[in-house]
């Protein structure tokens, strides 16, 4: 984007949340009493939706629990207040209550569902399990919770519904506001990021687990202080505010205003909402059917939600063009710094000792052991199934293998997930393009340094620091004139350059490449032969490359491995390989078809 | 302590009956289908209607399952069909179902609680202990049902090609298999079934919009510990099921009422698997 | 006389992304064509399209004089198409029977079936009620070719078969494959990085670079292992 | 273009409030506010208590009003729970801008209407049974506390089936740990035992561990304080399918859902201040009314509903003697007037609560119920002792 484009954004934040600002001060003079009452409740009910919208629209995690923090952030209130009685310190006390209680739960919750490999479904149920939780225990509570009627009656702040209407009015602006800023930093395209391309992520060196954890964490926290805010307002908590019935309605109003938009969930809470109290009076008999039918057509029919609907129309009525694209961020040649994770007592960069990987009864690697070391460019050949691309794996995934051990710059991989692999110096790029589609060239970028540069909370920095290597990539494929295009307009050899670039944006001195030739043109190869070259000679780094053009390998590598059915077959300089007929024979089938060769 | 051990056998057989029609739904569609619930609410009526014609109670079974697989046919042609590619969406549209299916069943037969009468009343002498016979029946009902559902998956050709779909359904399209009209008889008689899970429950139970709530929740868990095996979910009712007689006997009914879905979420953070085999 | 495949000017892909660019190619009865070219040049991406799992984006595609664009995978199979992917081609946790049972239509024919695929492979009809992911990979293999033969196909596209694979047991695909075609005249379209393999095979070869068909020939002529061999850098 | 978009929001929004805000302004008649739970757990006594509310107000009006002004019913539904009663509440008072709110509820969405009560400054009368001490100074209520009903069930099955220990199943919400706890200390007051107290969720429907401790434990009388509806039919059922025989006293029942029940609930003690065969003229005509306006659509009246009728003409009655509609007025000649209606006379001086006649009852073959015995004028104890 450029600098007056940004700026134009920024125009329109403030603008519009002004305006909203302008509307929640003149509210009270102007709309009637049960309006405002109404507008109290969904206000802050449309902040809660907001947290689903940026854990669901953004970041694809399904959640009907966000009503039990909702609930949690109450029912702090509500025993503080009945139990302990109304003072400033005990408002303090009970705000102070509700942040730690919330937070606490959804660090259990994000513990149990989002380790590595789990599946989404399996975090939607959890967050289901929640609110169930919750209800359960303030059911049974007894006279300390008020069971089921709740708490009542306690003292609270002694602030007119005027005043009400203003705090909760500003919070919920200012919330949008902060959300609407934090989904468009840089730090925000990380949700979309794990969204789209979890494995990506994480061999990027972000803990995805660890993301998911902190976000919910967040949005517990919001939820948490709305509900704070709810229940010193109304003077009221029950169990049904921290309900799965709760949660899936706001899950309900999300999808209806517009799933990954925040001003669609926010205006389609407050619209049904306050919509429900004014039909539950008129047409008590029929309106959740309504409801349920209107959400059932708009999954089906419309599933950006109903918000798209009547912009696009705008749009068309008024002729506006769709925002045109700006440029990217100036690139700018990242402060050279010690490699990460690199040990000075280690000889060899990478050392495996007798790795395995079965399959149930299936062993597809058996005994690999090899070292390389700094400034190597060691190609691993051999026919499909070979191992090859498992053999990267192992090598990059501590759960991966079997048996055996692998080090990187010395340290020993463990078991540990492929996040805390890169931490050690590793970088691998996927044998097909591996992106993230619907981000820009310079935000794939930008995740891909996250790992190194804390990304902006809520801005997009202007500047897009990158390693020597990262920009030679970049700038050599022409991929720097596109940093603002959308990855899955590149062509399929751009998507190969962004992705080593991008890998090699984490400065890695370990590099793992699956096939990355593969679809380019000789002119790519070429270029991409050049450059991994000088990363060896200049950079120092280590580079296992898989291979199946022998040209390439002949070009580029010091020292060639041949793996067969699991095994390594040759490990030898590139001349003596190139020279052995029983390669040739096994590797591409063109010589006889001779003996088992094992 | 014979009551404790027929409370669990009983038990797990009620949640086998609930479970059995999600499971199959969740294996070849990969969804959870939240109008369950409402399907099992669908069963209560049907038994009601069988009730209020004067019918032999026993007659609420097959008239539940036709009602069921009825109003699932109807549903997977006009709502779960656009939706295959978008699985999170399908199973938010299956919640949506579950408030229109209540909605219209209010419109149809009134708000009150109601009541269909048992085909069993009484008691008999079981171990030693007098126990309902109902309770008893209900197990041969879950054992006739589990060995129906093997036998047509095992042993039929339609079987075959519906657990083709749910191992592979790309493969299995390859191979001439219309996954489609699979998908379409899996989610129909996953209705059917849960319809008929709910007749089941209605003579220990009361006919209401609500009736099915209560056992939704601990039924997806079921399924999701069970992988989609008819097998392992046995298993998973008999062992969660069991814990959960033991904790409510044991410890605190309350507690018990949440046995189910905290154990199975803790079960599948340890072992992502579940009950199933690999 | 009708093509057993015709394909005109077909293109296709994922989402917005075209894998496959204009492929024209047409496949005689009786005929067997190899199409040779590396990883990620759209070769597996050519028989996904023909089978109908990716729309085509144009171009038009005849079975045996019939337009088939559009049709899903099992009705182009049910046309007598058998269908071999690269990968996860067999139930794993099936047995070999019930895998068996599959690629036909019908159960009344299994047991003549399992026969004749016994007269092919001897060790299939000991094993058939041993799991299908318990086999050896070559095995599994047999398996697969098994299957695709026993609902007597008209055209059989077959993808990377040898992967991975001895030559012995190689040896005895082709041979099984080549007896095939002489008995029933089968078409097959082939896609292999094996070109010994498709050399035993296949009258003509194909060579497919990023998405287009680059170069055709008869695969017993002259200058056939020279331009191939050029064109997959070998 | 967004900024046109979040205008015209406001300004549809602007226009709905003004819309139904002008038709809220306060017209001839007076309204009457009823939220309750025509969906969720109440939505099953929820139409009989608005039908007699109905009649009342049809019965008034004939008669020519409440100081010439006829009256007028505002239903609406209040979702049996707390955040629905919230809207309900609002709408009622502060859109539709009713003089008084009558209603029957959960003790939820009592509490979460109270606040709005309070700020609103309407009067309330509450008129369903509950757990008891719910205190404000707009609230009134006119049906049983437990100090009221216990004692009846418990001091019967000492009596008469010498009953020591007792088993109580509860489901767990307010209500129902509230009577327990009421009826564990009336038993232990009165020398017997309690040998076991059991709750269930509220939505909890599998009673099957409860009732093997049930049988296990081997006590003299059952006592069950459950929601209504669904959990007491689950139990009942599941106690019977048990073959429990014990005699059964059940807080939780009422006339309605003992007959829809059939042979199940044959044999269940209960105690209520309304059986439809309380003797008395006024229970007689009150009938006849009935059925005479609602025919076949006609849901049995019960202990809900009946306190409901009584409750409006109790607000006519003070209404009058204030000779305005004044809240101020209003409030607290609540307490003092009275009426003679289907349950006698009732006058709510208690502390804000009403003494009754409670009546002790077993359900028959025929879902009917056969009154056992009757006590006067039974007290409901210290409910709001600083409220007079």
């Amino acid at each position: 984007m450029t600098d007056t484009r940004r700026d134009s954004d920024l125009r329109l934040v403030l603008g519009l949340g002004a305006l909203a600002l302008a509307s929640v001060a003149l509210g009270p003079y102007i709309l009637p009493t049960f309006l405002i009452n109404s507008l109290l409740r969904a206000i802050l009910y449309a902040a809660v939706a907001l947290t689903v919208d940026v854990l669901w629209g953004y970041t694809g995690i399904l959640t009907f629990g966000q009503s039990a923090f909702f609930g949690i952030g109450a029912y702090a209130v509500g025993l503080v207040f009945t139990h302990m009685g109304f003072s400033a310190s005990h408002a303090l006390l009970a705000l102070v209550l509700s942040l730690v209680v919330s937070a606490s739960t959804a660090l259990l919750v994000g513990w149990l569902s989002f380790y590595p490999g789990a599946s989404p479904l399996y975090a939607s149920v959890v967050t289901l399990a929640l609110p169930i939780v919750v209800t359960q225990i303030l059911f049974s509570a007894g006279t300390f919770t008020g069971s089921s009627s709740g708490l009542s009656g306690f003292e609270s702040f002694d602030i007119s519904i005027e005043i009400w209407f203003w705090i909760s009015g500003t919070f919920l602006v200012l919330l949008t506001g902060v959300a609407w800023l934090f989904v468009r930093s840089d730090a925000g395209r990380m949700l979309v990021a794990i969204r789209e391309n979890e494995a990506r992520c994480e061999y990027l060196g972000i803990s995805v687990s660890r993301l998911k954890i902190l976000l919910l964490m967040a949005a517990a926290l919001v939820a948490a202080l709305s509900g704070y805010l709810f229940a010193s307002m109304q003077m009221v908590v029950a169990p049904e505010y921290a309900g799965f019935v709760f949660g899936t309605e706001l899950v309900i109003w999300v999808a209806l205003g517009g799933r990954g938009s925040l001003v669609g969930p926010v205006l389609g809470t407050l619209f049904i909402d306050v919509g429900s109290a004014y039909l539950s009076g008129n047409l008590p008999y029929v309106w959740k059917l309504l409801v349920g039918v209107a959400f059932v057509v708009v999954i089906v029919a419309f599933p950006g939600g109903l918000l798209p609907l009547p912009m696009a129309l705008l749009r068309r009525l008024r002729g506006i063009p769709p925002p045109a694209r700006g440029r990217g961020p100036m690139l700018e040649l990242a402060e050279p710094r010690a490699l990460p994770g690199l040990r000075g007592d280690s000889a060899s960069a990478l050392v495996l000792e007798g790795v395995c990987k079965n399959f149930g009864s299936l062993r597809v690697l058996d005994g690999i052991s090899f070292r390389a070391g700094r400034g190597e460019l060691l190609s691993v050949v051999g026919p499909n199934g070979a191992g090859k691309t498992t053999l990267m794996r192992c090598i990059s995934d501590g759960a991966e293998r079997s048996r055996g051990r692998v080090l990187i710059n010395g340290f020993d991989t463990g078991r540990l997930p492929p996040e805390r692999c890169v931490a050690f110096g590793i970088g691998r790029k996927f044998q097909t393009a591996n992106t993230f589609d619907s981000l820009t060239v310079a935000q794939s970028l930008r995740i891909a340094r996250s790992r190194l540069e804390r990304p902006w909370l809520l801005h997009c920095s202007r500047t897009l620091a990158l390693p020597d290597a990262a920009l030679q990539v970049i700038r050599a494929t022409g991929l720097d004139e596109h940093l603002d295009m959308a990855v899955r307009h590149l062509s399929h050899g751009q998507k190969q350059a962004l992705e080593l670039a991008m890998v090699l944006a984490l400065e890695p001195n370990v590099l793992l490449l699956d096939e990355p030739t593969a679809g380019l043109t000789k002119a790519e190869r070429t270029l991409i032969g050049r450059i991994l070259r000088d990363l060896t000679e200049h950079h120092g780094l280590c580079i296992l490359l898989v291979e199946h053009d022998l040209d390439f390998v002949r070009e580029v590598s010091s020292r060639v491995i041949v793996l067969h059915q699991g095994q390594i077959l040759l490990d030898a300089t590139v001349a003596e390989v190139v020279e052995s007929e029983l390669v040739r024979s096994i590797y591409a089938g063109v010589g006889s078809h001779g003996e088992s060769p094992s | 302590m014979s009551a404790t051990v027929l409370d669990i056998i009983t038990t797990a057989a009620l949640l086998y009956a609930v479970a059995a029609g999600l499971l199959i739904v969740f294996g070849v569609m990969k969804i959870i289908n939240f109008a369950h619930g409402a399907f099992l609410t669908v069963g209560g009526y049907a038994a009601l209607a069988v009730t209020h014609w004067g019918l032999n109670p026993w007659f609420s079974l097959p008239a539940a399952f036709v009602a069921g697989c009825a109003c699932g046919m109807l549903i997977e042609r006009v709502v779960m069909r656009p939706l295959y590619s978008r699985p999170l969406d399908a199973i938010l549209a299956t919640w949506g179902l579950g408030i229109i299916l209540g909605q219209l069943i209010t419109l149809a037969f009134g708000r009150e609680v109601q009541f269909v009468r048992s085909p069993l009343a009484g008691t008999m002498n079981f171990l030693g202990t007098a126990y309902s016979e109902y309770r008893l029946s209900v197990v041969l009902a879950a054992a006739v049902l589990a060995g129906a559902l093997g036998l047509a998956l095992n042993g039929t050709r339609l079987g075959l090609n519906t657990r083709a779909v749910i191992m592979n359904e790309n493969l299995a399209r390859a191979l001439g298999i219309d996954s489609a009209r699979v998908r379409f008889g899996t989610f129909s008689l996953g209705a059917g079934l849960a319809s008929l899970a709910g007749a089941l429950i209605t003579p220990l139970s009361s006919v209401d919009l609500n009736m099915g709530v209560p056992w939704l929740v601990n039924a997806f868990m079921l399924v999701l510990v069970s992988g989609v095996s008819l097998i392992s979910l046995g298993i998973a009712c008999l062992v969660l099921g069991g814990a959960q007689v033991l904790v409510s006997t044991y410890l605190n009914p309350i507690l018990g009422g949440l046995t189910i879905v905290v154990l199975a979420a803790l079960l599948l953070r340890l072992r992502p698997k579940g009950f199933s085999r690999d | 006389m009708t093509p057993a495949l015709e394909l005109q000017g077909i293109s296709s892909g994922y989402g917005e992304a075209l894998v496959l660019r204009e492929v024209d190619l047409t496949l005689a009865p009786g005929e067997v064509l190899a199409v040779l070219g590396k990883n990620g040049m759209g070769k597996s991406t050519l028989l996904k399209t023909v089978m109908g799992f990716l729309p085509l984006a144009a171009g038009q595609v005849r079975l045996f004089g019939e337009s088939i664009g559009g049709h899903p995978p099992h009705v182009v199979a049910r046309a007598a198409v058998a269908y071999t992917p690269q990968e996860q081609a067999l139930f794993q946790d099936l047995s070999v029977e019930d895998n068996l049972r599959l690629g036909l239509r019908r159960d009344r024919q299994l047991r003549v079936g399992i026969e004749r695929a016994g007269e092919i492979f001897p060790f299939l009809p000991q094993r058939l009620a041993q799991r299908a992911g318990t086999l050896s990979g070559g095995e599994q293999k047999m398996l697969l070719v098994a299957r695709a033969l026993l609902c007597q196909p008209r055209l059989m596209l077959i993808d990377e078969i040898t992967e991975g694979l001895q030559p012995s047991v190689i040896e005895r695909l082709s041979v099984a494959l080549r007896a095939e075609c002489e008995r029933t005249g089968v078409s097959i379209l082939l896609i292999e990085q094996n070109v010994g393999f498709a050399r035993g095979l296949a009258q003509r070869y194909a060579v497919m670079k990023r998405g287009e068909l680059v170069d055709q020939g008869a695969m017993h002529g002259e200058d056939t292992a020279a331009r191939i061999a050029a064109h997959l850098n070998v | 273009m967004r900024l046109k978009l979040h205008t015209l929001a406001c300004t549809t929004v602007l226009a709905l409030g003004w819309a139904t805000g002008q038709n809220a302004v306060a017209a001839d008649p007076i309204k009457i506010g009823v939220p309750v739970g025509l969906s969720g757990a109440n939505s099953v006594v929820a139409p009989s208590v608005v039908q007699s509310a109905e009649l009342a107000v049809e019965e008034i009006n004939a008669r020519g009003g409440v100081l010439g002004r006829p009256l007028e019913l505002e239903v609406a539904d209040d979702g049996s729970g707390a955040a629905g009663a919230k809207k309900a509440f609002d709408s009622l008072i502060y859109q539709k801008k009713v003089d008084v709110l009558i209603s029957m509820e959960t003790s939820a969405a009592r509490n979460a209407g109270l606040p709005i009560v309070t700020r609103g400054k309407t009067p309330f009368i509450y008129t369903s049974f509950y757990e008891g001490r719910s205190c404000n100074k707009y609230l009134y209520v006119d049906a049983w506390v437990p100090d009221q009903q216990v004692a009846p069930i418990v001091d019967f099955f000492r009596t008469t089936y010498k009953a020591k220990t007792y088993f109580l199943i509860g489901s767990d919400y307010a209500f129902g740990r509230g009577m327990l706890q009421f009826t564990r200390g009336y038993i232990e007051k009165t020398g017997g035992k309690v040998v076991g107290e059991e709750y269930l969720p509220m939505d909890g429907s599998d009673w099957t561990a409860i009732v093997s401790k049930l049988k296990a434990a081997g006590p003299d009388a059952l006592v069950t304080s459950t929601a209504g509806g669904a959990p007491n039919v689950t139990l009942t059922k599941q106690l019977r399918a048990a073959g429990v025989k014990l005699p059964y006293g059940n807080l939780a029942v009422d006339e309605g859902t003992a007959k829809s029940m059939g042979p199940d609930a044959e044999g269940i003690y209960i105690s209520g201040s309304y059986f439809t065969n309380v003797d008395g003229v006024k229970n007689k005509e009150f009938l006849a009314a009935m059925q005479k306006k609602f025919g076949t659509g006609l849901k049995t009246p019960n202990d809900l509903s009946v306190p409901q009728y009584e409750a409006v003409y109790l607000y006519k009655a003070a209404v009058e003697k204030a000779g305005s509609t004044a809240a101020d007025k209003v409030v607290p000649l609540l307490g003092q007037v009275s009426f003679e209606g289907p349950r006698g006379l009732i006058r709510m001086n208690k502390q804000r609560h009403a003494p009754l006649t409670m009546y002790l009852g077993q359900v028959q073959k025929d879902g009917g119920i056969k009154i056992l015995e009757s006590f006067k004028d039974v007290d409901p104890g210290d409910q709001c002792p600083s409220l007079k």
